[in-house]
């Protein structure tokens, strides 16, 4: 997975798998792959989604309705035809809950199977990980953390000791949704994970090309866009749209989002100690 | 933060450092006293809320049961239900931790009153999260927080009551969380707040078990509550629970059915101790009612404060360890108990608490032997649940029911 | 039976063998505690009923009237109002006596409510006499009524308020005065009725004393409450009628005027004390609301429990005396009081209450000096007005009022 | 007064003076004192009857909307062109307030300048009839107490002491109003004043020729008649009739109840001491 960050200025697009229908979904990630994707953040809905704004609600929402499950997940992950790493993006429960283990191990197990690398948990944070890491561990998929503006001190250690793959730096405080205004929280987080040697991917709030470049050129390793692309999907479902127009539309906005990282990581220095 | 298997923190990583926090605070001001935070907490609840609330004896139903049926009177706290005494003691603990403002979920309105008034009382500002259906069926209830000087705001998600209501407010925690504490109104969600809410619940059995030691000359042989998140249920046992002959029942709400509709997502109850499992909630693990996949599902019953999908995990912990012993009772039953003890006793109950006395009716008639003194606790009032009573009560023409024949008749005395 | 020249028996003759019988067992059973039938009530209405009551100290209202104001909280009385302490008190005593059957007037349905729960409370059977138009206008207490197990009888006659419904339960006592007490609600009526009533309620003030004297270290300066019939008012000022120190303040209703409408038998207020006169209504020589020719005149308040023309011979005694000083305050400065207490101290009081609190405002405004500590009476919880207020505040466009707009937003958060 | 009574069998009609107005009501008054009438009882409406039944509650707010007032309530007095004596019912409010006497005297003084003989205050107790009873002294007018089942012992004698005219019976408890069956409460109460050596008239409840006459024949010297001659009154304002045709319909009606009265009072047995 960390070639995914190899040139600098990587591009990571989350969808709801599922959002509005299983077919359309498939096309829409494709499409995000061959706008520039660099890694893609696969969401699994589930049922209450406490750390999303309404955009991605609204994602959880149809693609339940869809019918999508942890199996229908799977599948979906499995007749994926990308190039690029896959990562699972959900909550606790449904990864808890998976197949006959008492606990993680089932459901990290079938993720290797068709192929994810790692996952994000949005309601996991470090001290609570232990039963996923181990499972991650032996069947050799990343854990992701998130660090919020709000964490300080002990928490990025025991944070730092348990994360692999990449860190999700949450760009400011509140749930998911897309902004016209990049947070100055994000330079702060970005100087407080310096040290850290692991890729650092900054996600909440992104939107436009210009917003990528901002926060790739203040050091970020990737971009990490959810809401403004579930918006390309939201306003397709709407308008009723032909599968083809909205998936467009996704590779459109991916390609401006991917040049803004790349010309925000050509901005940046060298740095300093290699 | 663990109550056996149960507990925890599964919450967003911004929210974490706001729990250390809490916790600190928790240990500080509650568990140590600093400050005398416990001192002017148990002035105000006193002076503020009118404890302690009375244990009672039922006359007319001990002779119905041929036992010593004992109530404890939380419907007389201030708002008329146990509510306020977490909500005040949550508010107090927000101001000694110079917190500027206060949120809240509410469900039926009965939290959201009871902080409304909590934070009027202590003069900080407040905003109350609730589901746009409970808006629209708890009117009085907004009234009441609106009244108080607290915002409502109605929450458009999913179904649009309890459940959405608590994400929203944690989301909305989440953007605020350094000036903002979050007033949850149950034993559940994220540690200290199972622990946090107990103790300050924990009232009601710390007076019930003095006042039955001075009134009834010894324990109770059993402690029956409602139980949907599972304050007062919590309340009501804690300080028995060492008490080994004292016999705890955590009445759930049965609904239409136990049966599920896994299709449909729906559970026809709120019984999620009886026949739920284990999952993450809000922040918890605990029980839960869910599908196969791990998804949550709508829980129902004719008492809104019951109807809740998860539960707290130290009272999942109580009965896994066989300490609890969780009953349901359903729609109708509930119902039936309303009228029995308003016509009995004298005293109208919330629906919620209608469960515990639906519980210790269907006890009597199975023949069950509760004990000779048992206590109930009245967790509140149920001026709020009149409309509903009513209109549930005729759709299934009860034989309890009364006339209401007195508003249709035109003419003369 | 006499207050000075007020007070005595002006009842139909039928009446007077059953006023002679409730004179000997009040004299027996309440003065002299027969049978122990005080203690049974101070048991009765402590584990029922909620006594005692706290004595709170209003932090907000102190600091903006620079004066130690203390609140004594009625409101947390079981039914949610003073009422019960008498109700309970004539119930018990009317089965102390070997009645068989209850009957009572009620105008807003707070007595008729208190004495349903009583009722239900001591299994005695309950008819509540009701004015049609009160019926329409106070549906959730004709629910709490018909729950509890009480009849309820609309009257039709006249304006169909208060004033009909107690000539009405007097005939009606009349024709059913062997086995019936007639459970009067206020300090009212023929002796021993204004006497009764006033004992049962004077455990407010017993309590509120003892209170000021261990918490504040002595007596207060003034007590305000509320008057319409005085029941709150002389329960609250009885132990302090011989404390010289003390002011005793009755707020009456001050309606939208002063003013009568001799034309139109009305008086736009119920200020009977302030602007009545002497004359005799409903078994009594009181001060009351009349006409030139000694009929008697409809009153008004936004509050429909201050909403009678008479009031207790005592009360009016205490006056003509210069021991209690009536004030009157008016329906929009009620409203704004009834805003303020809600917002400021988190207690949603009833609009009866709400005028003690009115003229707190107003005479501090006035710049009038009541003393450094004051107690006013809450003699009640507001939950029954919310629809009342919300809607005469709508129509005043008051400031104070809460935006309610939250109903009609259909939009997200 | 005293004479009222000396045929035995007097029959004594209330009206509620002023319904459905002055002038009907003239009518009705002097209908009544030719069908046999030996003293009537004039009611001055009160707000408050608290005494009444529906029926002459409807009459007292029938006369109160038609104005009126003590007045001209004496002034109908004067007006009356009647026999018989007259007695003028009322509640003790309106005695009270009447005039510049602290008191009842100023109301006593005028009822006698138009020549009422006496009051029944339905409202006043002989316990709280000091005051009443002396301005009636003093102006030489007669006070009548209302004997209830309910009233005995003590409560009989002091009644006796300050009773005058004669006493109004109340047949059975209640408020006052028509009924089909005659109490048994009649003759115990009948029984219990046998002693007295005033005359007894017995009222509340009577319908009809019969049940004047199983009344009388149980000891009465006379029957009060209000509800069931306000009823005529109420129906005829109703059915919107010629004052004539009511006042007739009253004239029969007191007819058939004299003719009751008189019949009953002559099966009565001689008394057995002079």
């Amino acid at each position: 997975m960390a070639t995914a960050f190899d040139g600098g200025g990587a591009f990571i697009p989350y969808l709801a798998v599922g959002d509005p229908s299983y077919e359309a979904s498939l096309e829409y990630v494709e499409a995000l792959a061959r706008g520039g994707a660099d890694l893609i953040e696969l969401g699994l809905p589930f049922s209450e989604p406490m750390a999303e704004g309404p955009t991605i609600q609204g994602a959880v929402t149809r693609a339940l309705e869809a019918g999508m499950t942890p199996d229908r997940f799977f599948e979906f992950v499995s007749d994926l035809d990308v190039d690029v790493p896959l990562v699972c993006m959900t909550y606790y429960n449904l990864i808890y809950q998976y197949g006959p283990s008492d606990g993680p191990r089932s459901f990290v197990e079938r993720a290797a199977q068709v192929g994810l690398e790692g996952f994000v948990v949005p309601d996991l944070p470090a001290e609570e990980a232990g039963p996923l890491r181990e499972a991650c561990d032996e069947f050799g998929l990343d854990l992701v953390f998130i660090v919020a503006p709000t964490t300080r001190g002990d928490r990025l250690e025991r944070m730092m000791e348990r994360v692999s793959g990449y860190v999700y730096v949450q760009a400011r405080l509140g749930a998911t949704g897309a902004r016209d205004d990049v947070s100055d929280q994000t330079g702060e987080s970005l100087e407080r994970l310096a040290d850290w040697e692991i890729p650092k991917a900054v996600g909440f709030g992104i939107k436009t090309g210009e917003h990528a470049e901002r926060i790739a050129a203040a050091g970020a390793d990737g971009i990490i866009v959810g809401s403004a692309l579930v918006d390309i999907v939201a306003e397709g479902h709407e308008d009723d749209r032909p599968v083809e127009e909205t998936a467009d539309r996704l590779e459109e906005k991916a390609r401006e989002l991917k040049a803004g990282a790349r010309r925000g990581a050509e901005r940046l220095p060298e740095p300093e100690h290699p | 933060g663990q109550f056996g298997r149960y507990g925890g923190q599964y919450v967003p990583e911004a929210l974490m450092p706001a729990l250390e926090e809490l916790e600190d605070a928790y240990e500080r001001y509650v568990l140590e006293n600093e400050d005398g935070f416990m001192d002017e907490f148990e002035r105000r609840i006193r002076n503020f809320g009118g404890r302690p609330t009375p244990l009672g004896r039922a006359d007319r139903l001990s002779e119905r049961y041929d036992s010593e049926i004992y109530l404890k009177r939380e419907d007389l706290v201030h708002g008329g239900a146990h509510k306020l005494n977490n909500a005040l003691g949550q508010v107090l603990l927000a101001k000694y931790m110079g917190k500027e403002r206060i949120i809240a979920e509410t469900g039926a309105g009965q939290h959201g009153t009871a902080t409304a008034m909590a934070a009027a009382h202590l003069d900080m500002p407040c905003e109350i999260y609730m589901g746009r259906t409970d808006v629209n069926r708890q009117r009085p209830n907004v009234f009441r927080m609106r009244i108080n000087g607290a915002e409502v705001n109605p929450v458009d998600i999913g179904r649009g009551t309890l459940k959405e209501a608590i994400s929203e407010t944690m989301r909305e925690w989440s953007r605020t969380v350094e000036r903002t504490h979050y007033v949850i109104g149950s034993v559940v969600g994220p540690h200290p707040f199972p622990a946090m809410v107990r103790d300050f619940q924990a009232v009601i059995s710390e007076e019930a078990r003095e006042q039955a030691r001075a009134q009834l000359g010894g324990l109770p042989d059993a402690v029956v509550s409602c139980a949907g998140g599972g304050s007062n249920t919590m309340g009501a046992f804690h300080h028995f629970v060492s008490d080994e002959s004292v016999d705890l029942y955590a009445v759930e709400a049965g609904g239409s059915s136990l049966e599920v509709d896994e299709e449909a997502g729906v559970a026809p109850n709120s019984a999620t101790l009886s026949t739920g499992d284990e999952g993450i909630l809000h922040g918890a693990r605990t029980t839960l009612l869910q599908d196969s996949h791990g998804q949550i599902m709508e829980s129902h019953s004719v008492s809104a404060g019951l109807d809740y999908s998860g539960v707290g995990p130290e009272l999942a912990h109580l009965v896994d360890e066989g300490r609890v012993t969780p009953v349901t009772v359903g729609d109708t039953a509930a119902l039936e108990a309303f009228h029995r003890l308003s016509t009995d006793e004298g005293i109208i109950p919330a629906l919620e608490t209608s469960h515990a006395f639906g519980y210790l009716h269907e006890a009597f008639e199975a023949g069950e032997d509760l004990g000779e003194t048992v206590i109930v606790n009245v967790s509140g009032r149920g001026d709020k649940d009149l409309e509903t009573v009513i209109e549930e009560t005729e759709k299934r023409g009860l034989e309890s029911a009364p006339d209401m024949s007195v508003f249709e008749t035109g003419g003369g005395i």
